[in-house]
């Protein structure tokens, strides 16, 4: 029996992976998360130039839902910058997934050409952040840009190219098309959903951007039903990465039943212990795989397709 | 109104600043009703402060009783100056209570050390071990640039003459106190009393950096516990990470603000390096 | 200091309202609904004929993030029998809002028209429910559909047309938009979001038409963001009517100052004391009313907006 | 393995069966083991049991204990044939404990009516009578059509020998006990015995409201506890609205499925319309 997955050619040790934004800011949370047993992890998305993002508040937890909100809207060093972790990294055996994005091609191809002499373990394209006003999901709520984008960046890399995908969209089906004809290696669904907190007291939003992304268990069923949309449409063209709302073992199964080769884990790693959460999830994935006599992770994926 | 606080780590609640006081110059102490029963804070932990509009940041707790939170505030920006502006009767949001907080340990003598905001915890810490009321030595050392600077004169200089603490105060300028650091009176103490002893440090990073220097020296400090709380913070309960420190890739947030001796040996970044609100970093 | 609120031209004795589709499918417990002090009603939809809706499981809770999922798929008697009940509600003076579907105009249109000669306080068209294959969100996902069908029927009733949005869209203010220009009174946001959960264990979807539409406290933050965002494009044009997730009198408030001028409650009153829930949230919101010296909920519709 | 049940009226959770018993014609009892502990049941509450990709529907609670829940199920058709083909150690969801018991009073004669799959709540009771073990008297009244319609024969015929109950049976053939209805011997005991009784009833309906009738001319009758299982029914929980009746709006699933006489009483509904999947009303 092995907890092993592979997503296209990323062989990966287990099929949890650390989501990007979420313990991704340093090399050294990050290496810390990857040595708490994880399958990989996708760093911080970062851009062109150092930003600071949005004015804070810019992530509060929504307990009564288990939930999280964030307007943290790419804060990141630059690639520059930010290319001496990744390096530190690399260095030390992380399976590093490097989540980049821009506000057209040519930032794009600039974070990308920047770190693409580095053996980066995939680069992922943040098309989704809801919390910009030019990036993200502006950009990945059109096919015609998705496409274009991706069919760029394949060139100037040896590394996978995945990319992330938005929920918020009428047809999350035409927008996973122009990605796959524009030439990824695998699609991540999904990123926040678009969302806002008003406190009634003082009668304002609460995020110092006023509106924001709703993680963590909410929208768990919601990144389900998109999985399960994906695989039916794509199964057999892309392999699939899970996200959204992931708090327990039994949610990892549920991603891969869906369709996921493999899945990742924002907003329930925000404890004060994620190492015991990681070894407790990856123990009763183990459990649960002997006590159903389930061989592979491969042999389940999608498997509530019938 | 009835408001049941069925989760305090979550959306910002809205606390009414009921008093406002002077402490001494650019400082305020903000009292805070909260709308109904929140479970108790321990010294060294923090809220994340909403000031509607304007900013959201980390201050620690001076003093919690009766649902009235009290902070110490120094006036450094945009958003410590909204503050400042804020009238009694208005409200802001408070989420907490966030961080790892200091564990005095028993039987030893409390060596309190602190200057500007980090004086807030302190004041909680000694009232913590007030009530303990275990008859350990408490003394607290604090420092300022000027006489205008010290956080709580009157609070510690009258605990001090009642007997309760031992109150060594300082300031660069000489206008209160001994003129220069605090750390001279805390060697002092330690030379002369050899019982073990816990040194508690907040304040600027470097001070606390030059205090683990010398607390390392003495074989009667049994531990170290400092409060990092020079570091930009966003979600405050370990989600973001932008408050990490390398290499251990701790969150001040969660896995601190208060770290002890053995943990600070690890921090290389501790008093070198700090992490801008972009992830970058800088020298401090 | 008043409860009261206008929609349109529609007095209502208080914000709420029952949310189509929950506590919806008979006169009785419409009735029962609005005695215990909601100030209007929504009829579960209905349309052309009878139908049994999608096969069981259906609707069940999600507890973990306080929400449900359902996927009923508009099961309902066919508006000549439902008639009947309607008329008890009218006799009985019980402020009712029809709720209606079709899959075309024409449909649309037969279940409007053998409805209007009553007086109805409102027609509420469902261009959102997520769970059939021809109706609904199928329709209200196309701004030129929904803007023909809002067209059509506002010229066959003297009724106020409310219409009620779906949230799976990339731009809910482009249907919107539509709609205001077809004629509608009022804008009801958000019907459910597109969800899924899987059995782990036996590996099947659970519900019965495996997709369903996510509701309860999880989208809230997804119905103020939408609620907002129209308020911030349409506010002076049209009224709106917030729902999604509301389960506590706070969240009553904070879809107003987003911009509501009422709102709806469905799920959170699937308990077995509907009556407190609303005599609770009804107090709550006085107090809070008295509290804050609101006189008016008048006064603070949109109040977030500044 | 390890599952802890933070909530059971939630999605269904997966219980394993672990034995089938042949109960007579075309029904069949099912024991299934809960994952972990569950809060427990009173009798006349329900469960909704899912067969995957088939159906979900409403099934009373014959029993629990161990965390093994007791099912007495009659093969009506396509969802419960499905559960008829399933084997040992397949699995089916289970989400509940839904609705308002039955609610025993204290010193009276206990009255149990039942036919059909009516019995399993009342087999439920009549464990819940004997373990209070109060000493009131418990009489069983079971018809059907013929002796192999007849549930809990052994059961019920096995109390009756030990004294533990009265047990009145009868069949509209005759094949079993007296020929004729169980309202018969049911009027028997009423008129013999004075003492103040409460009847509790599950069964079709149309019968509940014969029972209802009669049950009315009794002074000595101090409640009628009657369960309307007969409704279609979707979440269960109170939430859809499926089952409700008229015109008192109220809904089998969380304000029933056991109603007291005097809520009876104010059922139009009772024993002459139900609802069906569509909503439509119909005669019983
Ligand atoms: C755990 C902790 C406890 C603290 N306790 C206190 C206290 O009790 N009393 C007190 O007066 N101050 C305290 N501070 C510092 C306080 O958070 C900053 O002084 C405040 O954020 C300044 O905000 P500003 O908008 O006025 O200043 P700005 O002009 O925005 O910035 C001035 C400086 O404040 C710091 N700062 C700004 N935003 C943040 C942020 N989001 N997180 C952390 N630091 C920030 C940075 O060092 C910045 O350079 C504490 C900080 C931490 C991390
Ligand atoms: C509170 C309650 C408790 C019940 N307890 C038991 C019990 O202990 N044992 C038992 O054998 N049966 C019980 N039933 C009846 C059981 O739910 C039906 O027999 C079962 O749903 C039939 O399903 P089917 O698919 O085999 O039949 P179908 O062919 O689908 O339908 C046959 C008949 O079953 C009923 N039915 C179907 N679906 C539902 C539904 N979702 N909700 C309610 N009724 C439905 C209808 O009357 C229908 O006409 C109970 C019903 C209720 C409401
Ligand atoms: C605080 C925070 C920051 C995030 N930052 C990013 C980011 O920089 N890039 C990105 O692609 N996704 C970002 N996300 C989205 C997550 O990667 C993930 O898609 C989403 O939170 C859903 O997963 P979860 O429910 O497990 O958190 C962020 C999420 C959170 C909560
Ligand atoms: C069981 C159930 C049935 C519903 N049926 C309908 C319906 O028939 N028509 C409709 O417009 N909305 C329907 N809805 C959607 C609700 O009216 C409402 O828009 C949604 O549930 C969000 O509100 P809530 O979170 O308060 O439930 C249904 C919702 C639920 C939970
Ligand atoms: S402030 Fe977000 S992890 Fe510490
Ligand atoms: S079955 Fe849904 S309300 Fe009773």
């Amino acid at each position: 029996m092995s907890l092993g997955t592979i997503v296209g050619n990323i062989k990966l040790r287990n099929p949890l992976i650390l989501a990007s934004g979420v313990l991704g800011s340093s090399y050294s949370v990050l290496q810390r998360i990857y040595e708490a047993g994880i399958g990989a992890v996708v760093t911080k998305s970062v851009g062109p130039v150092s930003r600071e993002g949005n004015p804070n508040p810019s992530v509060f937890a929504l307990k009564d839902i288990n939930g999280a909100i964030n307007s943290i809207g790419l804060a990141n060093p630059g690639y520059k910058h930010f290319r001496e972790e990744i390096k530190i990294l690399l260095e030390n055996n992380v399976k590093t997934i490097v989540s980049i994005f821009g506000g057209d091609v040519e930032e794009f191809s600039e974070v990308l050409v920047g770190l693409s002499d580095l053996p980066i373990t995939a680069f992922e394209l943040n098309l989704s952040c809801p919390n910009t006003e030019k990036e993200g999901m502006v950009l990945g709520t059109d096919p015609q840009i998705v496409r274009r984008i991706v069919e760029n960046l394949r060139k100037k890399t040896k590394s996978p190219i995945w990319v992330k995908l938005t929920p918020n969209v009428t047809d999350i089906l035409e927008i996973a098309d122009a990605a796959i004809k524009g030439g990824c290696d695998a699609l991540v669904a999904i990123n926040t959903l678009k969302a806002m907190v008003i406190d009634i007291y003082s009668r304002y939003p609460i995020l110092g951007f006023k509106r924001g992304g709703l993680s963590g268990a909410p929208i768990k069923p919601v990144g389900i039903r998109n999985i399960f949309d994906l695989y039916e449409q794509f199964g057999d063209k892309i392999p699939l990465v899970g996200v959204g709302g992931i708090a327990k073992w039994e949610d990892v199964f549920e991603y891969i039943l869906a369709g996921a080769s493999a899945v990742q884990i924002g907003t329930a790693l925000g404890v004060a212990h994620p190492e015991n959460k990681i070894r407790h999830i990856k123990n009763n994935i183990q459990k649960f795989m002997k006590n159903e006599g389930i061989e592979n992770i491969a042999n389940i994926i999608g498997g509530a397709h019938r | 109104m009835s408001r049941k606080i069925t989760s305090f780590d979550s959306q910002p609640i809205m606390g009414k600043i009921i008093r406002i006081e002077d402490e001494c110059e650019d400082t305020k102490n903000f009292f805070v009703e909260m709308p109904e029963k929140i479970e108790g804070v321990k010294a060294g932990q923090f809220v994340m402060l909403w000031i509607p509009v304007v900013d959201e940041y980390p201050i620690g707790v001076a003093g919690f009783k009766d649902e009235i939170l009290e902070l110490g505030i120094a006036k450094m920006g945009v958003g410590t100056e909204a503050l400042f502006n804020k009238q009694i009767g208005e409200r802001v949001g408070i989420r907490g209570f966030y961080g790892k907080p200091f564990k005095p340990l028993e039987n030893v003598n409390h060596l309190l050390l602190g200057g500007g905001f980090g004086m807030t915890p302190l004041k909680l810490l000694i009232n913590t071990l007030k009530s303990r009321n275990r008859g350990d030595k408490i003394h607290v050392f604090e420092g300022a640039r000027t006489k205008n600077k010290l956080m709580y004169l009157d609070f510690l200089q009258n605990l001090h003459d009642k007997g309760e603490i031992k109150f060594h105060v300082c300031t660069d300028d000489g206008s209160w106190g001994y003129k220069g650091f605090p750390t001279v009176a805390l060697e002092e103490v330690l030379q002369e009393d050899s019982q073990q002893s816990v040194i508690y440090v907040a304040g600027p990073e470097r001070m606390m950096k030059v205090v683990f220097e010398i607390g390392k020296k003495y074989q009667n400090v049994k531990d170290m516990q400092m409060s990092l709380a020079d570091r930009y913070m966003r979600c405050g309960f370990g989600l973001c990470s932008a408050c990490t420190v390398d290499p251990t890739g701790w969150r001040i947030c969660v896995d601190g603000p208060v770290f002890n001796k053995e943990q600070l040996e690890q921090i290389t970044d501790f008093g070198e390096y700090i992490r801008l609100a972009t992830g970058e970093k800088k020298r401090i």
